[in-house]
This record gives C-alpha cells, structure tokens and sequence, in this order.
C-alpha cells in the first residue's frame, strides 16, 4: 500500500496515524506540506528514519524545492521523486491511502 | 479612525504553499502597512518555514510571495518582524537559514509583545 | 461593546460560520453592537449569490440575510474574492465587496476584534 | 487573554501550541472540534485540567451537546458556557486569539 | 462495469460537524450502496467520534446526519461498519457509547480488512 | 494504466488541486490515462466560470481548460456543488456536474483510484 503524507507532521497528526497503520512493505511517500517529516534537523527526521526499517520512504522533490528544503537537509534514507516518479509509486502499490 | 496608533499584530502560525493562508496574510500586511498604524508580525510554529532561504516553488507553478518579507520593514510600515526561538530549535531552522532581518526571540518575550498589542489576526 | 469579526474558513467544509452566526445573535441580543463581520481567504465563498442548500439544512443564505437585516455589515474581501470568483456580479445583495482596509479599520474601531 | 480553541486536540497541535503561550490570569475557552480536549476519559483530560491550574477553562456547552459530550463526562474543572457566555469571555479579556 | 463486486472501503478519520467530511461521506456511501457493489466503513482516528450515542446538533442549527448510521447495515447495501478498538481507548469512548451496531476490531485486525481493498477513499 | 483522482480539498486554501494537476499532468505524459477526476467537498469549487486569479498567479481556469483539452473528464458533484452555488449556470465549460454515481464508476474502472 502506497501512504501519501500531505500535512506538516508539526501541526497535523497525519504522520503519527499513518505509522500506526503501515506494514512491512508498504511506501510511504511525502508531499506539500509533509515535505517538513523527512527534513534531517528536525522533531520528525529520526521517526521516519525509523520508518524507513519497514516502509520505502520517497518524499516529492518539487515541493521541497518550493520550501527550500534542499536534499542534503532531507534524511538520507528517504528518495526524491518527481511527479513522474509519483505516478510510478501509485502504479506500483495496488492501492494508496492519503492521511 | 482614532488618534493614537492601533497595535496589530499578525500572527503567522501556518508553513507556506500547502495552504494559503500565509500569501493572503502577506497581502493584508501590505495593504495595513499604508495605513500608519503600529503593525507587527509574529512567526511561531510551522509560520517560521515562511522564512526559510532558498524557496523556489517555479516547479510545482507557484508564485514565491515570500520575497515580500525581504522588503517589508524598509518599504512598507511594519514595525517588528518577530520570529519564536524555540519554534526554529524545534524544526532545525537556523538563524543563518532565515532569508530577511528578522528579531529572533525566546517565547516568553514574544509573549510580552502579544501582551501590548490590541488585536491579534492569527494565520 | 462594539465587537468586530474576522472569518478564514469556508462556509461548508468548516464550520465557523455557524459560530459567527450564533456569536453574533448573541452579542446582538444581549446590546452589543457587531461593526462588521470581514470575510477572508475561503470565507469569501459565504457571499455566494448562488447558494442552494438542501432542504432541512441550514441555509447561509438566509443566514447572510438576518445578519444584514439587524444592521451588520458583512464585507468580502475584493482580492481574496476575485480569485475566488466572487465579484460584483456574483455577490449576494446582502454582502458588500471591498477592501483589506475595512478589516484594518474594523481592528481599529471595535473595542474586541475576534478571529473564527 | 482569552485563547479559542476550535480543532481536535487528536488531530491538530492547537491546544498544544497554545498550552505554550498561556499566561496566569489567561483564559482557555474550547468550540466546535475542540471540545474534544475537555472530555474526562480521553488523552487529553488531565492535560488540560492541570492547565486550569493557570487558566480558567471553558467550554462551549451546545458545541459540546452537538457532540454527544454531556456535562458529567468533561472535567470537573472546565465550565460550560453558551454563546451569551462567549460573548462575555470575548468582552471579559481585553483580546482573543484563536489557535 | 465489471462483473465482479469491486470492493471499497470508506476510512472516516474526522469527527462530526466541526467539518463536512463525515456528513458528505455518508452521503456518498448511501450514494454508493445503491449499486451492488461491496462497501464497508472504517471508522478510525477522530472518525470514532461520529457513532457516539446522544449527538444533538440543534443547538448549533446543524442537521444531525449520524442518524444515517443506525440504518447503514439494514437499509443500504453496506457490507460492513468497522470500528477500530484502539481509537476508541484512546479517546475514552466505550463500546456501550456507540450509536450503531458495528464491528469493533483491532488495529491490525482492520489493517488486513484494508489490505483486501480495491479503493480506499478516506473522510 | 488507468487513473481515477478524488479531489476534496478548495482550490484556493489548499495545494492539493495544484498537486492533481500537476500528478495529471505527469501521468498523461508518460501514456497513462486519466479516465476521470471527480470534485468532491469544497473542491467543487474548482468548477466555478467566474473565478479571475491576480496576473502572475496559477491559473485554475486555464489548468481545467488544459486538463479538459487532453480529454480528461472533470467531475463536480452535484449535491456538494448545489449546496456551494455551482450549478449548470455557474459552472465552467469544461467541467460537467454529475451524481456520486461518477465516483463510484472511477472507483470501480480505474486501476488505480488517488484522494488528492
């Protein structure tokens, strides 16, 4: 199952009710506002690092552009897509949950 | 409108792009920023992302209204551009980070600057 | 008192319209007085001319009536409303479109500006 | 300063953000998805009644009727208001903020 | 459409009236159980909190739509209302408090009623 | 591949239809299909003929016209869009109203069904 994670982790519980839920080969995928989870320095870089044990973490690197998020900040085991790349995640998993 | 200088001060609460709220904020400040009164800003929470360097948003076709903060205190009327200490720690945003002048504060002053104002328009 | 409000979110999907709505009533019926209400970001979508709620269910436009009929001003924001599609010509005859400065001046007029 | 807050505590940071802000002498008055914070068996309860420690608390009581919260279930410390009662709170602090 | 049942399951992840999600979900899945086709709820997060027993909205002037939920399972072709424990402990809502007749299952229980979804379409 | 997208979120206090047009976009260039995207909530009002965005701002007139022209079908809800003012008289030209019934054919047609 693909995971789509929109909201800041900061202020939305988003995050925290996706974890509970996923299963060992799921993805997790990180856009808009969400970019803020996989930022290295940060509340929530160790979390989904953590994460990351059980799940493919991607987070959508054109909105981490947009928030100056550049990938040496991002945690290094979470990947960039593009918006081609997240096309390809959502045909990969037979199914997606946006949280 | 009364003699002496209303104290407004915007409240900024909210990170860019994903929601509007902090572009329709910038526009409001602009516009009460003509009108000399006594106008601050305050970044707290996921508001301080506002400020982060180095935004390009050109790939997801979205304007960067940010550049407007660069500007603010020396083109238009706003008093402070007050950003909460802790909300940077909290995220791993460094002073260094920040693409304008802005008054880094610990919460506890921040407080005592809400403390004087009249209104409060949170975003 | 003289009270003035300041509304963010749409009509539908939220809902602090109702809570304006029953604000106001009971500031009103207790003597107070309600300046203006400003409507911004997604709340510009309250002046929409065209709304047709469901039967049974509460009805904005009825709402925007009475609140103008006790004499409150309710303005939309002209910037906020254009991109939103919400222009003189859209506008309901209850609310009126103007601009940023109206909330400025509602900040500065009442003695509690409040926020939903 | 009276503190508004409108979103669930299980969702949204609102009640936390604003739990750093208080101030003795502040009030807490809790709307619409917000009332969930006062009910007393939840995660929140006991949370917000040490706040009341510092703060007065309230509670809007048709917003928490609305949700099927009956009075015996919030904390003994939160006292409900209706909009009359709002409007005093709003009239009572010499500003608000809505978290 | 294909001949199979395609199976879908609406996830409710908000509490009642503060937003429209949950009155328009249930809108859509009356919409929906009208086609043969085999829909289930979950209730999960702050979803839990539209099946408490006792909701009366007309002191707010709102319509009390989770009436809609005591018939869901009788009336419409809804195959099955799912209530997740671990949410409901959390927010101190016991089974006895629930308005309708559900499925009150764990966590992990659900996960693998969600893992034989189709679509997933959540509130 | 066949990709159904659900759209609940308004277009202008929201990213999210940013990001559907943008996913559209990616998608058809790479020879998928997009047999449908249905508006749901305050996302109906991405089917508003009046909107009027600022120059120098995103286009959602103009990203529902390109949508449109590479033969996407734009849904808008018929009961969420009545409640919201969007009706055959308001409604953009390239978009269509229709029942939850469309929603439930993009569940079942698609192979892959998306919530933006």
């Amino acid at each position: 199952m693909l995971n789509i994670i929109k909201k800041s982790p900061y202020e939305s519980s988003a995050l925290s009710d996706c974890l509970k839920y996923i299963k060992s080969g799921d993805v997790i995928l990180f856009t808009e506002d969400g970019i803020y989870a996989v930022k290295k320095e940060g509340a929530f870089g160790k979390l989904v690092s953590d994460a990351s044990q059980t799940c493919a973490v991607y987070y959508l690197f054109p909105d981490a552009e947009a928030r100056g998020i550049k990938s040496e900040e991002v945690i290094s085991l979470a990947k960039p897509v593009d918006y081609k790349g997240f096309v390809d995640l959502v045909g990969d998993s037979l199914k997606s949950m946006t949280w | 409108m009364k003699d002496q200088k209303a104290k407004i001060m915007f409240v900024c609460r909210t990170a860019p792009y994903g929601t509007i709220y902090e572009q329709e904020a910038i526009e409001a400040m602009i516009m009460f920023s003509s009108y000399e009164q006594d106008i601050s800003v305050a970044f707290i929470g996921d508001g301080v992302f506002s400020l982060k360097k180095g935004q390009d948003p050109s790939l997801i076709n979205i304007k960067n209204f940010t550049q407007t903060y660069l500007v603010l205190k020396d083109d238009f009327e706003i008093s402070h551009l007050y950003v909460e200490k802790e909300s940077l720690e909290e995220r791993g945003v460094r002073e260094e980070d920040l693409l304008a002048e802005v008054e880094v504060i610990p919460r506890a002053e921040l407080r005592n600057k809400i403390d004087e104002m009249k209104v409060l328009l949170p975003f | 008192m003289k009270f003035g409000i300041l509304l963010k979110e749409s009509p539908y999907n939220y809902q602090a319209f109702d809570s304006v709505y029953n604000f106001a009533n009971a500031a009103l019926e207790m003597g107070h007085e309600i300046i203006g209400i400003f409507f911004y970001d997604d709340a510009v979508y309250v002046g929409n001319k065209y709304l047709e709620p469901p039967q049974g269910e509460r009805n904005i436009k009825s709402y925007i009536h009475a609140l103008k009929s006790k004499g409150v001003r309710l303005v939309i924001c002209v910037a906020a409303g254009k991109r939103r599609g919400l222009t003189q010509n859209t506008v309901s005859e209850s609310a009126e479109i103007s601009g940023l400065g109206q909330l400025l001046e509602l900040s500065i007029e009442s003695d509690r500006l409040i926020t939903f």
